[in-house]
């Protein structure tokens, strides 16, 4: 399992973000994207996850299912929390496992210290819990690579220590991740990508 | 499929929390149908005249009011990115929620629609076809609703814009529509079967339409 | 919601005055309902369809009447904030509606033989028609805001600002040439249709508005506790 | 005063940008109009008769279409919260909002919608009071559009619970609207004061209305 | 000029968030409030702003403009950024100029160095760049009391600093700051609060 990316331009709204950007990510390695505000790091993360197309480049997944595009094998966490907020937290994370395909709510809940919370409107959740609730998507379902754009955005401090006892599972299965970040993540990073300043 | 259903189930929950239920159709639907003889005059004949038309009229609207909305929440929310990314095709997940759309709001009002009928004095005769008709056509109006309120899912404010690109879509329905209602036997059956070939041709065209507006918003 | 924590008082009220009030609703309906089939005439033009009066116009009356104790409990709870009058406010709503419902149709069935249509378009019939949907919009509020609180503030203002629609069902007949006759019995100057009808028609008011009395305590009741119950199950509900 | 205007400018200018424009009202409003002949059929005397109300209910019907979102916007970006906390009372930035919404909706179509009556035969002489009386009684639907945007700004799928509430409301608009235009001289001008007394009312009254509503939803 | 807060109780949804909680704040001085997700940050920073009653105890602001509101006399950032994405960010940042009253939008862009970007439509902001816009909303006009709900988010290092230059003015201006945070914001506190554990 491994994560190759080359000599990646991306543009967005015509203009170019970044340029001959490329790194490789090894099974059970976390890459770091670093960088000031408007360098590129969710405009990256979303060329990985296949939303957006690179105006040139290549990434591949090598050793992953060769049918799949990446995105399928990736879970994505982006700035916006996709929760719903007239559901319940349980139901919202019931929806993500039928439409991701299996998972357990249950262990998803405990993950991130939800389970308490199960039966709660999301509306009346707090920022912090709504990210929460937003990251339990990742622990439903094993995939090969996770893409998380500033996962830590309002966590309180136990809840960034599950956080990265969650991203250590995810290594030591072998598994890949790809974050973006401006603040330590409590987690030693293999590999690091600063995009420097925005062109 | 499990997927879908899900995608539906959820649909369904949403627009009955958050107040586009069914009950809110049908009142919307009843307030519309209330306008007409107030705006056109009580006369018994005229209206007994215009009865199906109206009818019609008043499902498009209730059904395009309530569409603009059928992608706009998922994708300010982020979701839509989410199910771009699952194993789903997103034509499918267009599909779904179309369906949820047709489920929680056009079928039941295409429905209690011919029934209402009597405010309006429609001719007894004209219930069953009319039903038929509007059953078989409530389909493509939301598959069509979709298809709009994909092309205008990046705007605030689609509402109007939904309808202006849609209406002019609805027309054949419409057609087709009242002559199940107006004409004779044979002449309704001709149009039910016209309306089907729509509904199908929809069905088939729609999700894939409705799916490439999504994905080049997504950009 | 706290402040409705405690409507012991209230309950107890109720509980005690219920069993009377059914008592008598039931009562007063079988003496309306003797004087209407048996006791008065039939009409010398309208024949028997003449007893439909006796549903009918005292259904038109409740439901024009449970608006008002709709909108004045709305306009109690923003002055007095007293948390009961949200809940009489939501119980009233459904009870009126059916009985603007019952109005539209025994009116219609009258309708028929009087002026060979089910329904016309008139002034009348129309914002009768409106006080129906306004009842049902005033429900579909409460049913769309999940959170009770903020529910009773949002309907308060549907109630009062649907208000405006009561007297014009009221003065409809005046104000628009109608095919419906105007009020003969709440009227200045006095009623002006005949004894053998006029009693009974007025003891079936009087039977309608105690079967609503009853009913609405029994809804408030069932309010209160509904609240009770998600106000525990929220409780319950841990915290992070 | 100052913060009003800029408000109406910002929301004005929002619409343009957002596909809310004059240009979609006047698009949904025309295929309305278009609708009706198709479905009352193209009986000239009957169309001429109905015109006005026809043309009456189109503008009640793209006015609610797209009254809906008035402060959703700002309600869910937070921005109510901002102007709740400004020296501007939400009083008057509901009042500010529902003139913005006049402005850039209600009063384009009152005004052309007369001149788009020859498509369905509109009399010559029904022209005059018809846009008056549209004139002034699209600052009224306007308001109490307001009023139901605001009632409904926490529910994401308010759009047909909007119409469901208002609707009822425009009734006497509807009817005086349509007396100023079809009987004689003096019963124009008794309706198009009682439209005036109609409009003024509630210019005082749904402000209030809707700043509560919203004060509630802000909780 | 001095902020009392005194036996605050606060509910949401019927729940009661947290209860009795009091704090004094003087001129130039700087309070921080900390506590896991859910114990009720924001619930009181939206107290204070007078958005949400308390369910009991009193805010008072002493010194203040007697006939003016706390909340008129506050610049508040909270989750949300409040910005207009078919806006540019000079135009948002006008609109809010011509709302609070007055103000030099120049200069609110040069302090959160958002000059570069004034004629760009805020919907290709990044995260943090949107970020930065809503918090150049306070700097635009003067105000006695600032209310910031986890300001950093988003903020790469030179805007983070950048905003405690921002705070460190408004301090010694004489002015009062309530923060909450998760994180250290790099400005040393006079007070702190922590709301600990959620009820
Ligand atoms: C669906 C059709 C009808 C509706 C919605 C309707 C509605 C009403 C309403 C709202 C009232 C109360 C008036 C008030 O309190 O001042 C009323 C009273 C009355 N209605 Fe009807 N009505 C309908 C049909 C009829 C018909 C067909 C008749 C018989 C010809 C009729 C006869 C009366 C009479 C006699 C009263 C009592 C008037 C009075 O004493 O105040 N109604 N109706
Ligand atoms: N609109 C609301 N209605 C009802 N309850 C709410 C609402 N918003 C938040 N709550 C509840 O109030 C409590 C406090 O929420 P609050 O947002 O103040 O927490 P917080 O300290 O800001 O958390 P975070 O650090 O995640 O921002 C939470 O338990 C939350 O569930
Ligand atoms: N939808 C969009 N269309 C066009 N350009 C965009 C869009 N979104 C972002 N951009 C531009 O692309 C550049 C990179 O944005 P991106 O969000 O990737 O930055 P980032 O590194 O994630 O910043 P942050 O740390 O604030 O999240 C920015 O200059 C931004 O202006
Ligand atoms: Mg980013
Ligand atoms: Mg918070």
């Amino acid at each position: 399992m491994q994560l190759e990316a080359d000599q990646l331009r991306c543009e967005r709204g015509g203009r170019t973000v970044f340029a001959a950007v490329g790194f490789s990510l090894k099974a059970g390695e976390l890459l770091l994207l670093t960088g000031p505000n408007g360098s590129g790091k969710s405009s990256l993360l979303r060329l990985i996850a296949g939303l957006n197309d690179p105006a040139a480049g290549t990434i591949i997944l090598h050793g992953g299912h060769g049918e799949l595009s990446i995105g399928q094998q990736a879970h994505y966490v982006a700035h916006q929390d996709a929760v719903k907020p007239a559901l319940t937290v349980a139901e919202n994370l019931e929806f993500w496992r039928a439409v991701l395909g299996g998972g357990d709510v249950e262990r998803a809940l405990a993950a991130l210290d939800l389970a308490r919370l199960a039966a709660y409107p999301a509306t009346l959740l707090s920022a912090g819990q709504k990210r929460r609730l937003a990251l339990a998507r990742v622990a439903l379902v094993p995939r090969a690579l996770w893409l998380l754009d500033e996962p830590t955005t309002g966590l309180d401090k136990n809840s960034r220590l599950l956080l990265c006892r969650l991203m250590q599972t995810q290594l030591d299965a072998g598994g890949l991740i790809v974050a973006a970040t401006h603040v330590p993540l409590g987690i030693e990073a293999q590999r690091q990508l600063d995009l420097g300043e925005p062109s | 499929m499990n997927a879908m259903w899900a995608l539906i189930r959820r649909d369904l929950t949403l627009s009955l929390r958050q107040g586009g239920g069914v009950g809110t159709a049908l009142g919307f639907f009843l307030t519309v149908v209330v306008l007409l003889p107030l705006g056109l005059g009580p006369d018994q004949a005229l209206l007994q005249r215009i009865a199906p038309g109206a009818l019609w009229i008043a499902l498009l609207l209730s059904v395009l009011l309530s569409a603009d909305r059928i992608f706009q929440q998922d994708f300010e929310d982020g979701s839509l990115e989410i199910l771009a990314m699952a194993p789903l095709p997103l034509e499918l997940v267009a599909l779904a929620k179309a369906m949820a759309h047709w489920l929680s709001t056009s079928l039941p009002l295409a429905v209690t629609a011919p029934l209402l009928g009597f405010l309006i004095n429609l001719e007894p005769q004209a219930v069953l076809p009319l039903g038929l008709a509007m059953g078989l056509g409530s389909v493509t109006l939301s598959l069509l609703a979709a298809v709009g309120a994909a092309v205008t899912v990046g705007l605030r404010r689609g509402g109007l814009l939904v309808s202006l690109l849609v209406l002019p879509l609805y027309v054949p329905v419409l057609i087709f529509g009242l002559s199940a209602a107006g004409g004779g036997p044979d002449l309704a059956t001709a149009s039910l079967l016209i309306l089907l070939a729509l509904a199908l041709a929809s069905l088939v065209l729609s999700p894939l339409a409705a799916a490439a507006a999504l994905r080049s918003y997504l950009k | 919601m706290q402040s409705l924590a405690n409507p012991a008082r209230f309950l107890k009220i109720a509980n005690a005055v219920l069993p009377w009030v059914w008592a008598a609703a039931a009562l007063s309906l079988a003496a309306g309902l003797y004087g209407a089939l048996a006791a008065a005439p039939a009409d010398y033009q309208q024949g028997e369809t003449v007893r439909i009066i006796f549903v009918h116009v005292p259904a038109a009356w409740m439901a024009l009447f449970v608006y008002t104790v709709m909108a004045s409990a709305s306009a109690a709870a923003i002055v007095f904030r007293h948390p009961l009058a949200d809940v009489a406010a939501k119980a009233a709503a459904p009870i009126g509606a059916a009985f603007c419902f019952l109005a539209l149709v025994t009116g219609s069935i009258w309708g028929k033989p009087m002026w060979g249509a089910w329904w016309v378009w008139d002034a009348r019939l129309t914002s009768m028609f409106v006080l129906l949907l306004l009842y049902l919009g005033y429900m579909a509020i409460w049913q769309a805001i999940d959170e009770p609180h903020r529910a009773a503030q949002i309907a308060r203002i549907v109630a009062l600002v649907g208000f405006v629609n009561v007297p014009v069902v009221k003065f409809s007949v005046d104000w628009w040439n109608s095919l419906h006759q105007p009020a003969s019995v709440f009227r200045m100057g006095g009623p002006t249709i005949h004894i053998s009808i006029l009693w009974p028609l007025l003891v079936m008011g009087l039977a309608y508005t105690l079967l609503f009395l009853a009913l609405h305590l029994v809804a408030m009741r069932s309010e209160i506790a509904a609240r009770k119950i998600r106000q525990l199950r929220i409780a319950r509900i841990g915290d992070r």
